[in-house]
């Protein structure tokens, strides 16, 4: 009995130890260029939204979080700083439009310190296909309207859906998307620009793995 | 180093399994089930062959180690039907290409019959009675019209004929009736 | 409060999993099962119930690996080796427990046991939870949502089964293919269930 | 809260479900008087006109009979006799088309009358004096079987050994256009209650409800009259609704109980018989006057003269419709039965029998053909109107799909086939067609799963009994081969350890082979015994989940064929022995089965011999006298199945009994109680009948010998 | 030679894991909505069916009964785990986009079920060969519903051949009509069964087709009987 | 002479199946016509479209099939699917839209299942859930009601916006949908959802012109017109009370429950019984014979179950109108509540019971 048991035993722990062996080294050797790859498709988005910036690894690693739910959709965002020669040229900043048709929408907008808006994109939604999801970058340019837009408090109504009399277009039949998300990119505008001592925060955004 | 420890955790993990379903493989040892009767009441025991075997209780065996469940003519899609549930796959279309047959029973035309006896051999449910070197007759109710006694009988003279209906076997079937001229 | 939050968040979560999240029609996962049991009814409770008990220990269990083994020693390439050793070995040692001890529990739900180890869903449960960072309790509720998901929709499955056995399904449609068209259809009426739990 | 029995008392009654208003059209015949027809030329009485097995016959061709005498005898419990209707000859003893939806032929006698309605002498019996079991034979002998519809011999309900507290009198007669019963009650109220006198002697109820339609006030206001000096008797009159006739239905209606199923109402102390049968049992009873007549409704707008006859049983339908001014169309319905329930007919020569009580003649317009059938839209219209309260939509779809378990799990066996579900579907789904196609499948299926069984068992016990003697035959082998090394090292003079060695082995085979082969024998006896066995249970099982079949005699049923079948198989497997072996010694007559060649080429010579002379003469005697031929295998089984025929009487009348059972109802795995006497019964028929065309063949060369 | 005919045939017609076995359907369903997704798993699971099938093979003589599963899953999941690794490694984008259902390799029951059910029982050079040829088979479903699913659902194919190959693959990607109104339904989860269906039907009623005609021309009798209606 | 011969019973009563279809078309006529007035004449386009698509779909499955085409098309099924698809979809969506719909519920809701009877779930609503997701821009462009359209349209008008996308007079689908006021108009459900998910409370939200009347400007009279049918088709027992009554129950009771919790963001059951479909639903498409539950106690569970998931969806989910998906959903629970649900069989114990 103790014979038959040990036999099994033993034998799945040899194909274990030959399986984890296999992966063991296999993991060695692919090991760093996973973490580049990693790296680099973090890079890839922020880059998309912002193509200016040249030292990326830097702004990576540059980042801060924020608990400012009212303006940024929910707490806990990072806002990433582009720094050139200790000069800040630009916050990197995860917002959320709490009021999509289907919830939320997470974007990743790209501002300059007086307000400019440098760029934007859409990072999750759960909005109707076909309809909602012309937010999309891969579905239209919508969302690449707002490069270079700026906002100040007295903008309110510029920052709106032409329906609304505002200058951003909304798509037929879907209203509500294009409004959430127009004012969400607003609302991160102007929490730069009231929030001056975001440059100065020390970075301590962990690594997602 | 990391290595080591992967191999070490892993290791053990899989040497602790390993003992556990050794153990509970001897502890929960249960004889094997009665499969193979559960199939072989299935099957039509007509002892016909014509799945490949000979008779219904080999072809049940069959299907226990594996075979398909198809190959049974004279139990048609209702058997297939039901050994699909029994062994949880899928029902197949039968096997053979041609339908079973309406039912039928063989018969001995009995001044051509010469009395070799190998009909009798022949039949694997002992319908066929006889006297040797006399006539033979079947016993239409235990033949189960598999046939397996015609292509035997040197004189060919065993039929296969369809059983008669009777008013407690017949099937209501509007179309069989002779619509008649009556004078 | 804090209770009732938290109370909340639990039926949400489990809403979600089994209605707007359905494993089967919205995640594509554990169809072969769905597609293989679904013939008659009471097969497909087996399962169902087979799948419930598996899916919620194997989420736990798997919960534990990822977090006291796994993650300690930096081992996460091993996740799917050894959530699958775990899975394997938690199957096997309960059917032949089952076979043992219970033959009526084993009739009913023995023989579906092995068939587990090969559902997705199982795996994708615990890879799921690892993805979502859920914690132990939301582990084990995962697990056990996204069972009464497969289930559910496994047993309903099931019974429009059992009347399309006999309906007069035009000969290539026959099978696996209207099944294939019925699910769809499913799936098209759970699109209703979007949106029906916000991503908080 | 009044207790059910007074509740019943004072009149109360209740519903049942579902339930149709056909138009009932009755008015046509009910008021007018009942017809008396001319003696038609030819009477063709068929042997069986019941639910049960038909009797001995009594009469031979070309023989005189007087009306009243019994063509057939009642032999047996489930048999009723047939009466001559009128004086007249034999013509002949034949098969004709059965008042059957199969209108396969049948036996009948036809008759010709003489016109001279000579009665045979009548012994009526005296009501007070009579005891239980006088009147009972009096019933039986009358020939009296249910004139509802289902035809079951009337002495068994009135002969019930189980307390009945109400006597239910069925006058309901809920189908559109029959009026027969209506007619008898307005024409013999009284005989009719002195019926219901009969039967309360033997029965002893508690109660009487007579329940009958509301749109018959004269025969209501008869029977009340009628009625009026007996106190417990109740004529209750019930809504107008198809089926409240059903007896099922018209049970719930009158007390609010429901049979359960698969019982008789018996077991909840009810019996039921319809009006005719009761005026059937007093006729019998007090003037010895056999059931050789009924009321026949003939109807439909295709007779210039639609009315009520009284008809000969045996009487052809065209001469029925013919009386009543049949204008047929080209393409005419001729329904014997009602609308609802009654079945057409192919050809109008088929006779009057005791259950026939409606000839429904319509024209195209009045009753018209069911329009193309259209797919089921599960409307549910159907559900509705089931009086039996199923789901007539899910029947047909398991019909459709021959899934048998399902339609088990869904009471297919409880539907009485009245029709109303196809009455009231729209898409004119012929569903009751589908249930009765449906419920032959699965008594054929089942007919087939017992002949599986048995065709198992033989199949082991073929292959057990080939083992044993490839056993048998390799021991022999074996030993053959001993003594030839024996012999060869004999010769060699080998040394004399060798030898002996040798010895011991051959010896040993010996001894091996037999033991092995008496062990096989027995072990063969065994496994026969086992499946035997196993068949038993199987019946066991079977009888006790439908009780309520057996529950009249259960057991003598269930007991007695067990143990004859036994007994029998015992006899069997003996006789087949002895038969196969003989097979195998004088066909092939082959070396290894005796030690000397030569002394098996003298018995297969003499076999041959015997056999040829078996051939020539034997055929003749076997039946009466077998020859001490002990070679002859034929002879042998013969021998067997006349030892075990007489043996097995008892066994295969009671199977019998139960087959005629289930021809009307439909659980068949009754006849698993007697799963042997079944196929022991075919085996010697088999016999017989090969025997019988030897005879016939040889008495035809004989004869075209003679003229040659 | 006529073993790898006729296993060509099972895997890749007659028992194909994904039409008539129905099974791997997860992934069949799941990363089918764009035709480079299903290149990508579809590359991957033959990879690993030839891998296990060959290496089941091999140890299938020492395998102790009761841990035969744990250790066939174990063999799988090692070589789902390097193609994981791999492509982490060198196809990122698509790693990505194939998700979970990479991992969900090891489960894909048609990869355990031939190890079951051929390679536990064969040597090794027919195992591999089974295991192409199923692999080849479920490549195929893959990549016909994969190209169904897209261009109904994009009106494209290729999309994102990029993640697959590289950036130089974007090149690749077709676009066959144009349209603002894509039939979205194909690209969402009933349009995946449906089109699972449909397929299945197609190839019923191809081999249905066949089979009439090789009735016709072959006739029907099996077996000598004799069947006449005598007396 | 020749005898016919016939299974029992020889009698029927003579309501076909395709008189029954009939008075279900008929029933809906004056639901299209208040339709009509309200919404413009564009639904008899689509009615036009939807029953040729159904026909010829219907026809030519049959062909393929080799089945008898005439007395299947004359059965009408095909009709009322086609005609409960058209009157479901906004008026002046473009015509393939109702093509593509009615061509998939005749073909793979309905044909390849076997055809009538034997379909497991609602055609109608099945296509027209396959449209709503797959065409959803299409599928939301319901106009202004009559009183609020700033452009009415005549007759002509429906026929070039169907095909089109415009009117002969040249304006955009767009453009038509504008109101009076300039503003776009959607309906009342989805003023209500989305105005609510904008965080307006109900009362603000009622201040729009789309909500004069009980339940926004002409649903509340097609609601009316579909109810008044839907009586007809109880009072002539072609449907059966209790599929309706369990829904209007169902649904009624959550939004009551709804409304008196809080009354600013839940609207009352009033508005919820007579916006949308719900009326439509209740009395044509719940009671689909095909799909519904067949049993009595299995209707009633059906009903509620429409009416409580009608809710659910409309308050919670992602779809304004609900009726599609719920009809669905519970046509797939119908095998099951089926089974449970049958009723006892004459000298049958009751399930459950020790008798
Ligand atoms: C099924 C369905 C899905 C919808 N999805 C969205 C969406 O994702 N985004 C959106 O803005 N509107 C969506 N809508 C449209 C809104 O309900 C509403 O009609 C529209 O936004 C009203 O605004 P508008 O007419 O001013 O454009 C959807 C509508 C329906 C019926
Ligand atoms: C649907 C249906 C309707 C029946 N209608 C009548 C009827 O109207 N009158 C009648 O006497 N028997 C009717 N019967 C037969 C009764 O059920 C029952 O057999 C009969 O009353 C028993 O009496 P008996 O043995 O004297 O024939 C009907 C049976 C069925 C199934
Ligand atoms: C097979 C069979 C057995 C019956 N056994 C009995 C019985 O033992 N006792 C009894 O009172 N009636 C018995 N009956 C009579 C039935 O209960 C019933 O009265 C008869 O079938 C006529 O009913 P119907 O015309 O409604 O079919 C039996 C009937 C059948 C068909
Ligand atoms: C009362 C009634 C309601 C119906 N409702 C629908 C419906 O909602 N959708 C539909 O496609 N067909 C409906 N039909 C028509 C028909 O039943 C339908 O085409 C079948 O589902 C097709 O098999 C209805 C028919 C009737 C009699
Ligand atoms: S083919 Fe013949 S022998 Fe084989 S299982 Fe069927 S009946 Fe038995
Ligand atoms: S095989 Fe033919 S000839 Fe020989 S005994 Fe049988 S029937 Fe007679
Ligand atoms: S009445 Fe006819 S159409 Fe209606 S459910 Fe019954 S069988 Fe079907
Ligand atoms: S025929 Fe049968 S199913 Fe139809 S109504 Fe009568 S009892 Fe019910
Ligand atoms: S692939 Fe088989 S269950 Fe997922």
């Amino acid at each position: 009995m103790i014979q038959h048991i040990s036999k099994n035993a033993l034998a799945l722990a040899l194909v274990a130890i030959v399986c984890v062996l296999v992966l063991g080294s296999l993991d060695l050797l692919t090991k760093p260029k996973i973490a580049e790859q990693r790296l680099l498709s973090q890079l890839a988005i922020l880059q998309e939204v912002l193509p200016d910036a040249t030292d990326s690894r830097a702004l990576l690693a540059d980042c801060t979080q924020v608990d400012a739910p009212e303006q940024l959709g929910r707490s806990g965002q990072k806002v990433y700083r582009w720094r050139q020669d200790n000069a800040l040229l630009a916050y990197l900043l995860e917002t959320t439009a709490p009021d999509g048709y289907s919830g939320n929408i997470d974007l990743l907008v790209a501002v300059s310190p007086n307000g400019t808006v440098l760029g934007s994109r859409v990072v999750s939604h759960q909005e109707t296909p076909g309809l909602g999801d012309k937010i999309e970058r891969r579905r239209s340019d919508w969302i690449t309207l707002f490069s270079g837009k700026s906002a100040t408090p007295a903008d309110a109504t510029r920052w709106a859906v032409s329906k609304d009399g505002g200058e951003f277009d909304q798509f037929t039949g879907a209203t509500i998307t294009p409004r959430a998300v127009v004012n969400a990119i607003y609302r991160a505008a102007l929490y730069v620009q009231t929030h001056p001592e975001l440059a100065l925060l020390p970075a301590n955004c962990e690594i997602t793995p | 180093m990391t290595l080591m420890t992967a191999l070490l955790a892993l290791g053990i993990l899989a040497l602790l399994f390993g003992a556990l379903l050794g153990y509970s493989a001897i502890r929960f040892k249960v004889e094997s089930d009665p499969l193979v009767e559960q199939i072989d009441d299935i099957l039509p025991q007509t002892q016909c062959g014509q799945c490949g075997y000979p008779g219904c209780r080999p072809y049940a065996e069959a299907i226990a180690n594996g075979d398909e469940i198809n190959k049974c003519p004279p139990g048609g899609e209702a058997t297939i039907k039901k050994l699909a549930e029994l062994m949880g796959v899928e029902a197949k279309p039968l096997n053979a290409a041609q339908e079973p047959s309406i039912k039928r029973v063989a018969f001995i035309r009995e001044d051509e019959c010469i009395g070799c006896t190998k009909c009798i051999q022949a039949c694997p449910v002992d319908a066929i009675l006889g006297a040797s070197k006399l006539m033979h007759t079947v016993i239409a109710d235990e033949c189960t019209g598999c046939d397996l006694c015609v292509e035997p009988c040197p004189v060919d003279c065993i039929d296969m004929i369809p059983v008669p209906v009777t008013a407690e076997r017949w099937k209501w079937d509007l179309q069989a009736i002779p619509v008649k001229l009556v004078e | 409060m804090a209770k009732i939050k938290y109370m909340t968040e639990f039926l949400l979560l489990l809403i979600s999993t089994v209605l707007v999240n359905n494993f089967v029609l919205v995640k594509f996962l554990g169809l072969c099962p769905f597609m293989g049991v679904s013939g008659k009814l009471e097969t497909a409770i087996g399962m169902s119930m087979a799948t419930t008990f598996v899916l919620t220990l194997a989420s736990i269990c798997s919960y534990l690996v990822d977090s006291y083994l796994l993650a300690p020693l930096d081992l996460l390439y091993l996740r799917t080796l050894s959530f699958i050793l775990v899975i394997a070995v938690v199957v096997q040692f309960t059917e032949m427990v089952v076979h043992k001890t219970s033959p009526s529990l084993y009739r009913l739900l023995g023989i579906f046991l092995p068939l587990i180890t090969t559902n997705c869903a199982v795996l994708g449960v615990a890879l799921l939870n690892v993805n979502a960072r859920h914690n132990f309790i939301n582990s084990a509720l995962y697990g056990f949502g996204a069972a009464v998901g497969f289930s559910l929709v496994l047993i309903l499955f099931a019974a429009t089964r059992e009347r399309l056995a006999a309906a007069d399904v035009p000969t290539p449609f026959k099978g696996a293919a209207i099944a294939m068209i019925t699910a769809g259809l499913m799936s098209l009426a759970f699109m209703g269930f979007s949106g029906l739990v916000r991503t908080v | 809260m009044p207790s059910l029995f007074q509740q019943i008392q004072a009149g109360t009654l209740w519903d049942f479900h579902g339930g149709i208003h056909p138009p009932v059209r009755k008015s046509i015949t009910s008021r007018k008087p009942i017809g008396l027809m001319p003696l038609p030329s030819r009477l063709y009485v068929p042997f069986r006109q019941h639910i049960g097995v038909s009797g001995q016959i009594l009469v031979t061709q070309g023989q005189y009979v007087l009306k009243g005498q019994a063509l057939t005898s009642a032999d047996n419990a489930m048999t009723v006799p047939v009466h001559s209707p009128t004086s007249g000859t034999i013509l002949a003893i034949t098969e004709h088309t059965s008042p059957h939806p199969s209108a396969l032929p049948e036996k009948v006698f036809v008759i010709e009358p003489d016109g001279l309605e000579q009665w045979r002498p009548r012994q009526p019996l005296n009501i007070a004096t009579a005891d239980q079991q006088m009147i009972l034979e009096r019933i039986q002998d009358s020939g009296i079987a249910g004139m509802g519809g289902a035809g079951f011999p009337t002495h068994i309900k009135a002969g019930m050994q189980q307390p009945v507290d109400y006597l239910i009198v069925n006058a309901v007669e809920c189908e559109p256009y029959i009026s027969a019963d209506d007619a008898l009650m307005q024409e013999a109220p009284t005989t009719i209650v002195k019926g219901i006198d009969i039967l309360c002697k033997l029965l002893n109820p508690k109660a009487v409800l007579i329940g009958i339609e509301e749109d018959k006030p004269i025969a209501i206001a008869a029977l009340k009259a009628a009625c009026s000096q007996r106190e417990h008797y109740f004529v209750r009159p019930v809504p107008v609704k198809y089926p409240s006739g059903g007896e099922k239905q018209l049970i719930q209606l009158l007390t609010n109980k429901e049979v359960p199923a698969g019982r008789r109402p018996a077991d909840i102390g009810i019996v039921m018989h319809n009006v005719g049968t009761l005026f059937a049992v007093a006729q019998a009873v007090l003037d010895d006057h056999p059931l050789i007549s009924r009321i026949v409704t003939v109807t439909g707008e295709t007779l210039l003269n639609p009315q009520n006859v009284h008809a000969l049983l045996g009487t052809p339908v065209a001469d029925l419709l013919s009386f009543c001014g049949f204008q047929a169309e080209p393409q005419q319905k001729v329904i014997m039965g009602g609308p609802m329930m009654g079945f057409t007919l192919p050809d109008l020569s088929v006779p009057v029998v005791k259950t026939t009580n409606c000839i429904l003649a319509p024209s195209a317009q009045e009753l018209p053909d069911a329009g193309p059938e259209l797919d089921c839209i599960r409307c549910g219209a159907c559900a509705d109107a089931c009086p039996a309260t199923l789901l007539p939509q899910q029947l047909l779809w398991y019909s459709k799909a021959k899934d048998h378990d399902k339609l088990k799990e869904y009471h297919l066996s409880d539907c009485i086939e009245c029709g109303a579900c196809a009455y009231v579907c729209p898409s004119e789904i012929p569903l009751v067609q589908y249930y009765r196609i449906a419920k032959a499948e699965i008594r054929e299926q089942q007919r087939e799963t017992l002949k599986a069984e048995q065709a198992k068992a033989r199949f082991e016990a073929r292959n057990a009994r080939l083992e044993a003697e490839k056993q048998a035959r390799l021991a022999r082998n074996q030993q053959l081969a001993a003594e030839r090394q024996q012999n060869q090292q004999q010769t060699g003079a080998k040394d004399a350890v060798a030898e002996a060695l040798a010895r011991i082995k051959a010896k040993q085979a010996e001894s091996i082979a037999e033991t092995s082969h008496d062990a096989i024998v027995a072990e063969r006896e065994l496994k026969k015994q086992q499946a035997r066995e196993y068949q038993a249970q199987k019946a066991l099982k079977a009888a006790t989940e439908q009780i309520g079949e057996v529950d009249a005699a259960p057991t003598p049923v269930s007991e007695d064929p067990r143990q004859a079948a036994v007994a029998a198989a015992i006899a069997r497997a003996k006789a087949k022995k002895a038969a196969t072996e003989q097979v195998g010694e004088a066909a092939t007559a082959p070396t290894p089965v005796s030690e000397d060649p030569r002394q098996a080429a003298v018995a297969a010579a003499i076999a041959r011999a015997k056999a040829k002379k078996a051939a020539t003469e034997q055929v003749g005697e076997a039946d009466t006298a077998p020859t001490p031929v002990s070679e002859d295998p034929r002879q042998a089984a013969v021998a067997a199945a006349i030892a075990r025929a007489k043996a097995k009487k008892a066994a295969t009348e009671h199977a019998s009994e139960q087959l005629a059972q289930q021809e009307h109802d439909v659980p068949i795995s009754h006849s698993d109680t007697a799963p042997a006497p079944a196929n022991e019964d075919p085996r010697q028929a088999a016999v017989a009948a090969a025997i019988a065309r030897a005879k016939a063949r040889k008495a035809a060369v004989k004869s075209e010998g003679e003229e040659g | 030679m006529s073993t790898v005919k006729e296993l060509s045939l099972q895997g890749l017609w007659k028992n194909n894991p994904g039409l008539v076995q129905l099974l791997g359907l997860c992934p069949l369903l799941g990363v089918t909505n764009t035709l480079t997704n299903a290149i990508g798993l579809g590359l991957a699971t033959l990879l690993v069916l030839v891998g296990s099938n060959v290496v089941v093979s091999l140890v299938r003589t020492q395998v102790p009964n009761e841990i035969r599963i744990p250790i066939f899953v174990m063999i799988i999941a090692t070589f789902v785990t390097v193609i994981q690794l791999l492509m982490n490694a060198y196809t990122f984008g698509l790693y990505q986009s194939l998700g979970i259902f990479l991992p969900l390799i090891v489960t894909n029951c048609a990869i355990i079920g031939r190890a079951e059910a051929y390679a536990s029982k064969n040597p090794v050079l027919p195992s591999a060969i089974d295991g192409f040829m199923m692999g080849v088979g479920f490549l195929l479903v893959l990549l016909v519903l994969g190209a169904m699913r897209e261009i109904l659902g994009q009106g494209t194919l290729f999309d994102g051949a990029d993640l697959l190959l590289g950036t130089w693959a974007s090149a690749l990607r077709i676009e066959v009509f144009h349209s603002d109104n894509h039939f979205l339904l194909a690209m969402l989860p009933p349009g995946a069964f449906i089109g699972m269906g449909l397929l299945i039907a197609l190839k019923n009623s191809i081999d249905q087709r066949q089979a009439r005609k090789l009735a016709v021309t072959k006739g029907t009798i099996t077996r000598a009987r004799v069947t006449g209606t005598a007396q | 002479m020749s005898f016919k011969i016939a299974s029992s019973p020889h009698h029927h009563n003579r309501r076909s199946t395709s008189s029954i279809m009939q008075w279900v078309a008929l029933a809906c006529l004056p639901g299209i016509a208040v339709q009509a007035v309200f919404f413009g004449y564009g639904v008899l386009v689509q009615l036009l479209l939807a029953i040729i698509t159904a026909w010829l779909a219907e026809a030519v499955i049959l062909i393929i099939r080799r089945k008898a085409v005439l007395p299947r098309l004359t059965d009408h099924s095909a009709l009322v699917t086609a005609l409960l698809l058209a009157v479901s979809i906004p008026p002046y969506a473009p015509w393939w839209v109702i093509v593509i719909g009615t061509a998939f519920a005749i073909i793979f809701v309905k044909q390849l299942y076997g055809g009538l009877g034997n379909n497991l779930f609602n055609p109608a609503m099945a296509a027209y859930v396959l449209l709503l997701i797959s065409f959803p821009v299409q599928m939301t462009q319901w106009l202004a009601p009559l009183p609020l359209q700033a452009v009415t349209l005549s007759p002509l008008d429906a026929f070039c916006a169907v095909f089109t996308q415009f009117s002969c007079g040249g304006f955009s689908i767009a453009q038509l949908q504008q109101g009076i006021d300039g503003i776009t108009v959607a309906t009342p459900l989805d003023m209500v959802r989305t105005d609510l998910a904008q965080g307006y409370t109900l009362t603000e939200s009622y201040t729009k012109p789309v909500f004069q009347g009980i339940a926004g400007v002409g649903w509340f009279w097609v609601n009316l017109a579909y109810l008044a049918g839907g009586l007809l088709l109880i009072q002539q027992k072609i449907i059966s009370w209790r599929i309706p009554a369990a829904l209007l129950f169902g649904l009624f009771t959550l939004s009551a429950l709804g409304w008196l919790a809080a009354s600013d963001a839940n609207p009352s059951p009033v508005f919820h019984l007579f916006s949308g479909a719900t009326m439509l639903a209740a009395f044509f498409i719940a009671t689909d014979p095909v799909s519904a539950s067949t049993t009595d106690r299995g209707r009633l569970y059906y009903g509620v179950l429409i009416g409580v998931l009608v809710y659910v969806i409309r308050t919670f989910g992602g779809y304004p109108d609900a009726v599609a998906f719920a009809v669905l959903l519970a046509n797939m629970c119908v095998p099951l509540i089926d089974y449970y649900t049958r009723p006892r069989t004459y000298g049958h114990k009751a399930k459950g019971s020790l008798k």
